[in-house]
Order: C-alpha cells, then structure tokens, then sequence
C-alpha cells in the first residue's frame, strides 16, 4: 500500500454527506472527473463548493447588482474591491463575516475575522489603514450577550491595535433574533498606488508558488474529517480545533509583502483564507487559465502526522501563497527572511488546467481547474413571501397609546444600547495610529485624510435589520440610503460600498425570499443614488433550532473629500447658529426604536423612501459643506429627530450645548420627535449664510426649515421637551458601560 | 541635528513619528533597524509605539534585547537624547535605562482615548520648550500603560524631580476620571536620573498637526530640537 | 486550603506566545530550548474544610470561568 | 527534560486581574473563595542531560527574560 493511499479511506454515502455534499453534487463530481473522486478529491471539493466559497445560492442573485462606476478599478471577483481617488492611488477594501467562530470562541473568533479581512486588502498591494467593524448581539437580558460582547471587542481590538490598522468605526445593535447567532462583520480599507495592484493569478508557467506565513495545523478543518473510519483512533487529538490569530505574525506578513511589493518578483498573490491553499492556488489558477502542481510535502508545518487532505484543507491563519518570477526565489526568501518569515517554494505553476497535489511525488489530487470553480453548482433556489407577513407589516397606530412625559421618553431612548454611545467598544480600539484620523468614531462617518494630499475619506458601516425583517424590499434600499447619507453628513461623495450578506438558511424558501428582496433594494439603492458594489460577502446559515437571524444586510461604503480639512462633525458649534431641518418628517413609526422600547413592538411598515428626494436632500447636505457653510450635520436615523437632536447637543468629542427648537408639524408628538423618516439631516449654520443655504436647498430640490437656535444649557424641544443637556449626555454615555459591570 | 526612530519587528508608530519629525518639524530622521548595530552620529533616538515581538510575555521585554539595543544603552551612557513613547517607554524600562514598569491597565482593558498631561518639570531637554503647571492634550492608546514602580524608587523619583507628566483633568487637576490606567501617582511619563532618557504613554506624534486635534505634541519634539541645537552651539563655542 | 491552577492551551491550539518566546530563548543563546507552551497560573485560597467539596468546587470554576474549555486544559493541585 | 515554571505576582503588587477574576467567582456565587492570584504558567522541553546544568540555564532564563525582578517572582521544576 502506497503512502498517499493509506489516506484515502473509501467513500460511502456517510462520508459523502459529512462533506455537505448532496448525492447530486456528487454525481456531478464523478461527471467532471469522469471517475469517482478519491478521498482527498472530495474533501477538496466540498470546500471549494461550499456556500461560503462557491455562492451557489446567491450568485443568481448578486449578478443583478451594479458594480460599474466611473471610480471603479476593480468590482467583485478579486479579494478585494478598488477605486480610484486620484493622485495615482486607489482605495481597496471589503467587508467579511466571522459569525460563527465568533459565537464558538468571542475572542479568537472575532481576532482572527479581522486578520483575514486585513490579509483580503494587503494581499492587493495596499497597505491597510482604517477597519470597521459591524456587531450584532442579542439581547441584553440573554446571560451570554455580556460575555460575547466583551470577548468580541476584545478580540477586534487585539488584532487590529496590534497590527497597527486603526478602528475608526462601525456599528452595534442588539436584538433577542441574534441570541444565538451573533453577527461579527470585519471591513478594511487600504491605499495602493494605482500601478502596482497585485491580484490573485497564478500566470507563467513554471513559475514556482511561494507559501509564506505561519505553519499549518489542524485548525479549521471542516468537522467531515472525523467521519471516515481510517480517522477513528486518536479522534480525540485531531478534534478541528478553534483557530488562535497570532496579529504580530500578521504584521510582519504585512510588512513582508508590501516590501515584496516594491520589487519586480511577484506575479500574483493570494491569502489563505476560507479552504487555505487549496482555494488560493485554485482559484488564481482558474482566473488565469492555467493550472497549478503542489507537492505537499514541502509545506511547513506545526503538527505531526498531517494528511495531504488535512494540509489542502487546512484554514491556519496568517498565511499567504504567492507566484513569484521564476529565479526571484531568493530574493523572496531574503525579504521575508528579513522579517523573521519563511518563505517555501511548494510548487509551481502548470500547464492544462488541472488542480494536482502530490504528497512525496506521488499523485494524491487531479482535478480540471474549472470543475473546482466555474463547475460549480448554481442554484435557483425557491423563493416565497412568509406566511403571515402582512399580519407583521400590520400597525395600527390608534392602539399605540401616546406616552404622557416626552422627556421620559427621550432619556429612555438614549439609555437604550441600540442608541447610546458606543464609547465603551471604539475606546478599546486604537483609533488614531498612522495618524490620519481626523474624525474619530462617535460622528456620522469616520474621516481618515490621505497624506500628500489634501483629500481624505470617509467611512460608514451601516444596515437595520428590523426595518430588512419588516420590509426586506425596502430595508436594502435604506440600508444603501442611510450609509450614503452618513457620508453627506460629514462631506464625502460615495466612491462605491462593500456589502455583508447575513441571512437565515437558503435552503428555506422565506429566507430567499428576504434575500431575493434585500438584494432588488440593494440594487435600486445603489442605482438610485449612484453608488457600485465593489466587493462583499454572503454569510448564509445564520440560524439556531430553526429560527433564523433577522436579514441583515450590512453596507459598508467608502465616500471621497476632496478638501478634508472642510469635514463636518454632528455637534454644534456656537449659540447662536440656526438649527436647520433638510428634508421632511412623516408620520411614520413602523420598526423605530421608539416602538420596540417603549411598546415592546416590532410591526409595521419600516418609513418609506423616495430616492430622488433623498438625493436631494444629500446633494444640497454636500454642496453647502463644500461652500463651507455649514457648522454641523447629522443625519436623523435611530430615535428620530428628538434623539438626532440631542445628539448633536451631547456634543461628542466636542463642548455639550443646548438648543431651542420650536415644532410645527401637525401629527402625533411621538412620530414628530421619535419617528425615524428618512432623507432628514440637521444641519447647524451661521445665521448669516441661511440664504446661501436655501439657494443651494432650492436648486437641488431639497425641503429646508429653520427649526431653532444653539444655545443654552438645555435642549428645549417647543412645547414638548425640556431637559438639561448634561443630564441626557450622562445618560447616553454610561448606558453600555452600567448594563456591562 | 539628526533623530534616528527605531523600528522593530511589531512597531506600529514609526511611520507617524518619522512624519511628524520629517514633515512637520523638517527634521533630519532616518529609520534605524533593530537588528543593525547603532550608527554614529544621531543626536536622538526614539523608540516607537506598537507591540514590539507582539507583547508577548510582556511589553517590552523581548525587543530589549534587539542587537540595536546594546548601541541604545551605551549611547545612553554617554549622554545621548532616548525618547521611548508607549511601547517604547515600555521597552526602556524592561531595558533599565528607566525605573519601574509599566503592567496591564487596572479596568484590563485597552484605552483609546485623548487624555490632559500636566507638564511638571522644565528642566528637562524634552521639557524645556513648555511651561510648568502647563496643559497637553495627546491620545493614548495601549494595555499595559500602569506605571508602577516600589516605594522606595517611587520616593527617589519624587526627589530627583523625574516625573515629567502627569494625567490630570482639563482643569489641570489630579482626578479620578483622568488617569487612564491607574498609574501610581498618576505618572505619564518619567525621565532617567541623568535626565537624557525619557518615557511617555500618551503618543505626541499622533497630536502633531491642527487637522488631527492637537498640536500640543509638537512641545516635545521642539524641546528637544532646541536642546540639541543648544548643545551644538556650545559645542562650536567652546 | 491553598489552590493551585494551572491553565494551558490544548494540544494542537496554535500558542504564538510560546512560540515568541521559544524564538527568544533561542537567540538569547539557550539552543538548549525545545517547545515553549504558555498557560495561566493562578493561586486561590478556599474557605472549606472538605478536600471532596474543594475539588467539586474548583473543577466547576474552571470548567464555567476560569478555563475556555473550547481551548484551553486545565489542571489543579489542593494543599490544605 | 521538561520544565514547568511559574511567574506570579510580588506580595504587595495590585493584581488587577486576580481581583477580577475573584469578584466574577464571588457573584457566580463561589463565596468560599479568598484572595486570587493571577500569574503565568510556562512549560518547556530542555535538551540537557545533567540537572544542575538545567537548573543553572533555568535560573538565568527567568531572571534575564522570563519573569520582570521589579513585580514578580518565579519558581520551576524540573522533570527528568
Ligand atoms: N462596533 C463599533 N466599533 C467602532 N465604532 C462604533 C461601533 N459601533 C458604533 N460605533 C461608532 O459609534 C457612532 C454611532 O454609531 P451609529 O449609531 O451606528 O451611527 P449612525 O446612526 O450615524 O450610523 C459611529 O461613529 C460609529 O462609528
Ligand atoms: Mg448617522
């Protein structure tokens, strides 16, 4: 018996399924290979046909997304997208799930997300200089939400402070549907210079596939390899473990590459992410059209005794495959060496097509390139509006009962986690390394400016999932609306978004349906308002007992200022300034906060939009920033208008300061102050430039109020609200940190 | 005069204090890498923020015994200008150009935050631009940011006048809220005996420039440009 | 009582810390190092008398708080 | 050769963290439970033969790196 053979335990239909192949799969296998696939084979192929690498399922449906713009550099397919700024640079990033590890192991989960996400940019020839993450907990009263959160944080700041990226944003909202299944989605943003972008193509044959990084070890293997019989003895020992992130291995790897970069040896590079080298070298073969030959022998690892399955399969952190020029080994060696890496020649670069892996010369893998990627199944899966759904779009407002004391209201809604500061997480992050941070987290959107020039950027992660569960057609569209009008409301013009797709299982008919709609929202969003999809995720399988997650479809985008040193921050600036409304306010309180906290109530409709109205109201936001006019912006998003307002006094980073605001809308006083309309940011000005403004409001076609006057030390809302700003501001500021001791 | 920044394997702030002495203060600066022997011929060397070897173990102490740190120690003993910031600080007192340690925050957490720094002692090279009594404001970030060190030294650094800063309130007052990480006596940053090596949390580089929030940092740097330029001129002198 | 616990990564759990240090070590000139593996190590007095009670109790405080049992082992001696 | 060794804290140095640790304990309703100490725990695989020379190699690694002399103390063992 040959040793590649003693690994290749026979296939029955139980190890079929323990690879989360279906006998279709299968027999599609056996028809691309023309014979059954061995052990290895197979192994190689589940994972190169899961969800998560093969977007069976969603790839029908992501077609239909816009990914062209005139910023555009690269839309989806690389690791990451990119977009042009000027001044011969590029922006690249993209967003990432680490769900699941996160919920099994909060820290390590949440740590090693943001490492993969960090290698996603760099392996792109840009180095990474600002991270988002995007949270989602359960409910406070679950007795694990404390225990996941503090271990996620946690974990997002030890990775990411370590590599020396800064954190300069995200989101965090909790709700009991992530009980059980936590959300934890990682973005990164790095600079490159235009013409030295590195994607994943294994060009040139013969030229040699360089491993550099970490060894491999067991980790991450997909639980499947535990089903075969051969495996049985020491199950124990070869448990997948949980994957430890090791961020300063991260950080030399940056360094190494970015070093590498600077020279003329590399033709392609790719991260060991999900499926580590098998999908790495598979799929830069694939987008190059040629094959690839590995020799698994060479590759360095941590445990003994590994099987060429486990090292194809193995998901190790921190590590990378490169393709280097043929004879610039040495100088790849001498520069990682430098950074006290190895860097191991493990095979090379092939003609024909076809995916082989030896182990000690002998053949153990022997697959046609295509069938690994392209060959994959698509699925149209079926698609059905829920049962009782209009039952939840049904609200009848005559039944909610207005609440007596506003006020009440009020400190009751900044209490709620879902409003309150977020200082207790972004204060375990370090914000301001490689010091471009110019508007730190706590504002609309985080502005990073870009040395050498006088631009900067702007970053905003954001998706309600309520509004999505209510009305996934319409929570799309407003999560793609929302994220660009925090981008107005500090100045920036949207280059382009990465999304995070978190759903349910694809495999049940309602969970596609509120896929097929959040994507069509996406979509009409994204055209509506000009803005491509460069890069995402699709993150399926968010489930427990059959209840799935809320969709939750996180939008990351990316806006451009080309003077940043004119970027607006949400908080006012000197009694005196007029407190301005753009956009107008609806009766409408359907998935608002205010209906959750204070009427135990998620129904309805979520608030209605009109694209071209919110255009407006950005564009005019925009263009009286770039004049220069306006003193301060802030969007109206969770809590409506009363909470946006006492925002913007509690004043962030800045000096707290109070307000005047007189109210003339007839409707309920809840949806006046609480209600969550969209297309609505305050903006604070100099009395003298209220013509200028309107001007501007008048030509873009934006609706404009003057609703009140900075000043004093409360925040008077007329006739409804009277309270001292300091007493909101300690309300908003100790709600995360009293629910956390 | 010439600053050298040290850069080892995990320093992550490099690139900012390079910027700011190169570009914002139009220093002469050079990277200096932890493996080489130290150079002749800087005037100051800074020891940077980040998690040198990770901060595995503990901060600092592997990085002391980077081969560039021999050059650092003997050039210390000959009077040279040493700068450590955050971790750098750290390393220089795993090294013992500096007393005491620095150890995990009390709330065990990571700190991101602007703190205020009282400015206490002017007779300094890294003070001697500022005032006493006089207020910085510069961020913070680290873990292992607890200064600590034991009675006894506590007393002799007291006498010897070498607590530079301290974490106070905007008002300039010692407050509970304001220590970031439960230093001992609220110390910021401290310097050697001989007054040549000093070491600091809070990070005057990322506080450099208006646009980033504060340019209280630059006090240091120019302090110690002005030291050196001092120095020169009574070198040529006498 | 007196106890001793002694918490440290499973086998096969990537240890970058040990790792770090054994690097270290090695060029500190101690060739003589093999694996470096790093855990907690933590010291608790109990006020029981029953060294069967002791056990039962601190077995439950580590498999709930002191030890990750997703990655972590972990091992404890009892001195009355 | 395998060596177990043991870093903790200097009588009189705050642990923070053993506090912490002691304070969740208490209110997952250990009351029987008195001071926690936190230290570290670090095993490694020596490629020495004679004890004395391992002992003397040990000493040396833990004062120059292993454990800092201004807040900890450490003690080993030594396995054959
Ligand atoms: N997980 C997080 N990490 C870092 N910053 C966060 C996080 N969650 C929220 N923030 C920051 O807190 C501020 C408020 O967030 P959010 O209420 O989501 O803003 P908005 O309503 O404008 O989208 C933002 O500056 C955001 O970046
Ligand atoms: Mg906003």
């Amino acid at each position: 018996m040959s040793q590649a053979e003693r690994f290749q335990p026979s296939l029955t239909p139980e190890v079929i399924a323990s690879h989360g192949l279906t006998q279709d799969e299968y027999q599609r296998i056996v028809k691309l290979l023309g014979r059954e696939p061995n052990y290895t084979e197979l192994g190689v192929f589940s994972v190169m046909w899961s969800e998560h690498c093969s977007y069976k399922s969603s790839r029908r449906w992501l077609k239909s997304l816009p990914t062209d713009g005139p910023a555009v550099l690269q839309g989806p397919g690389e690791n990451a997208g990119i977009v042009d700024i000027g001044d011969g640079l590029a922006a690249v990033f993209k967003i990432e799930s680490h769900n699941h590890p996160s919920f099994i192991e909060p820290y390590q989960g949440a740590a090693t997300g943001v490492g993969g996400i960090l290698r996603d940019v760099f392996t792109m020839g840009a180095r990474p200089i600002a991270s988002l993450n995007s949270l989602r907990f359960g409910a406070f009263d679950d007795p694990r939400t404390r225990y996941l959160l503090c271990g996620v944080v946690a974990g997002i700041g030890g990775y990411g402070n370590c590599v020396g990226v800064p954190t300069v944003g995200g989101e965090l909202f909790f709700d009991e549907c992530y009980n059980s299944n936590i959300l934890v989605n990682a973005f990164t943003l790095g600079i490159a210079k235009k013409k030295r972008i590195f994607k994943g193509r294994a060009k040139g044959v013969g030229n040699p596939l360089i491993y550099v990084g970490a060894k491999t070890g067991r980790d991450g293997i997909h639980g499947a390899t535990m089903a075969s019989e051969a495996f049985s003895e020491a199950t124990e020992k070869r448990r997948p473990t949980v994957q430890v992130g090791d961020p300063f291995t991260e950080k030399l790897l940056l360094e190494a590459c970015l070093e590498l970069m600077e020279k003329d040896c590399l033709v392609g590079i790719q991260d060991m992410g999900a499926a580590g080298l098998t999908s790495s070298s598979a799929e830069m073969a694939a987008r190059a059209g040629t094959g690839v030959e590995l020799e698994l022998s060479l590759v360095p690892l941590r445990e003994q005794g590994m099987t060429p399955y486990e090292i194809l399969l193995s998901e190790s952190q921190e590590r990378m495959l490169l393709v280097a020029r043929k004879g610039s080994e040495d100088e790849v060696k001498r520069v990682f060496g430098r950074w006290d890496l190895d860097a191991v020649v493990v095979g090379q670069v092939s003609r024909g097509r076809l995916f082989r892996a030896l182990f000690h010369g002998e053949e153990v893998v022997r697959i046609p390139v295509e069938a690994l990627t392209s060959g994959a199944p698509v699925y149209n899966r079926p698609v059905e509006r829920p049962e009782g759904h209009d039952e939840v779009q049904r609200l009848d407002l005559s039944k909610v009962r207005e609440p007596e004391d506003l006020g009440a209201v009020l400190r009751t809604l900044l209490d709620s986690p879902n409003i309150a500061s977020k200082e207790w997480v972004y204060r375990q992050y370090d914000h301001f390394v490689r010091s471009n941070t110019v508007v730190a987290p706590g504002a609309d959107a985080a502005v990073i400016r870009i040395k050498g020039t006088e631009k900067g950027l702007a970053l905003t992660a954001d998706g309600n999932s309520r509004y999505c569960y209510l009305d996934p057609y319409v929570g799309g569209v407003l999560a793609v609306a929302e994220a660009a009008r925090n981008l107005a409301s500090v100045g920036a013009r949207p280059l382009g978004l990465t999304d995070c797709l978190n759903f349910g299982s694809p495999e049940k008919p309602e969970v596609m349906w509120q896929f097929s709609q959040v994507i069509q929202g996406m979509r009409d969003g994204c055209v509506g308002l000009g803005v491509p999809v460069v890069s995402g995720n699709v993150s399926f399988y968010n489930e427990t007992d059959g209840r799935p997650i809320h969709p939750t479809p996180v939008v990351a985008m990316v806006g451009l200022l080309l003077r940043v040193a004119r970027c607006v921050t949400p908080w006012f600036k000197s009694p005196g300034d007029l407190v301005v409304l753009l956009g107008r306010t609806r009766e409408e309180l359907g998935g608002s906060e205010y209906l959750k906290v204070v009427h135990g109530l998620v129904r309805g409709t979520p608030p209605w939009i009109d694209l071209k109205l919110e255009r407006a109201v950005q564009q005019c936001c925009l263009r009286a920033i770039e004049r220069g006019i306006v003193r301060s912006a802030h969007d109206v998003s969770q809590g409506g208008l009363a909470v946006a307002l006492a925002e913007c006094s509690i004043g962030g980073t800045e000096r707290a300061m109070g307000a005047r605001i007189e109210t003339q809308e007839m409707m309920r006083a809840d949806a006046l102050l609480f209600g969550e309309s969209q297309s609505r940011i305050v903006v604070s000005i100099k009395e003298r430039d209220l013509g200028r403004l309107k001007e501007i409001a008048a030509r873009e076609g934006a609706p404009l109020r003057v609703i009140g006057v900075v000043g004093g030390t409360r925040l008077i809302i007329q006739p409804l609200i009277q309270v001292p700003v300091e007493e909101l501001k300690s309300i908003w500021s100790s709600s995360l940190e009293r629910r956390l001791k | 005069m010439r600053w050298g920044v040290i850069v080892f394997p995990g320093s992550c702030d490099e690139q900012d204090v390079y910027d700011c002495l190169k570009h914002v203060l139009k220093q002469d600066v050079e990277f200096l890498w932890h493996r080489d022997n130290l150079k002749n011929g800087f005037d100051c060397l800074v020891l940077p923020g980040g998690f040198s070897y990770g901060d595995y173990l503990r901060a600092g102490a592997m990085a002391r015994f980077s081969p560039v740190m021999r050059g650092v120690v003997e050039f210390a003993a000959r009077g040279g200008l040493v700068l450590g910031i955050c971790n750098g600080f750290q390393i220089l007192c795993e090294a013992g150009l500096l007393p005491g340690v620095l150890t995990r925050n009390s709330s065990l957490q990571f700190v991101c935050r602007q703190v205020y720094l009282r400015l206490e002692e002017t007779d300094t090279p890294f003070t001697s631009a500022g005032k006493k009594g006089q207020l910085l404001k510069l961020p913070v970030k680290h873990g292992e940011g607890c200064y600590y060190a034991d009675p006894d030294t506590l007393e002799r650094l007291r006498h010897n006048r070498q607590i530079l800063f301290r974490y106070v309130d905007g008002r300039g007052k010692n407050a509970p809220g304001a220590n970031p990480n439960g230093s001992i006596d609220d110390i910021a940053g401290v310097c050697n005996e001989g007054r040549n090596v000093f070491g600091l949390m809070p990070h005057p580089e990322d506080a450099a420039e208006k646009i980033l929030g504060s340019e209280d940092g630059l006090k240091i740097f120019s302090s110690i440009a002005a030291a050196c330029e001092k120095r020169e001129r009574e070198v040529r002198v006498g | 009582m007196r106890v001793k616990i002694f918490v440290s990564l499973k086998e096969g759990v990537l240890d970058p810390q040990g790792k770090a240090v054994e690097r270290s070590l090695h060029s500190l000139g101690y060739g003589e190092v093999g694996e470096v593996r790093m855990g907690k190590y933590m010291e608790l007095s109990l006020n029981l008398s029953s060294r069967e009670e002791a056990e039962a109790r601190v077995r439950e405080m580590c498999a709930r708080l002191l030890a990750n049992p997703v990655i972590e082992d972990y091992r404890f001696e009892i001195q009355e």
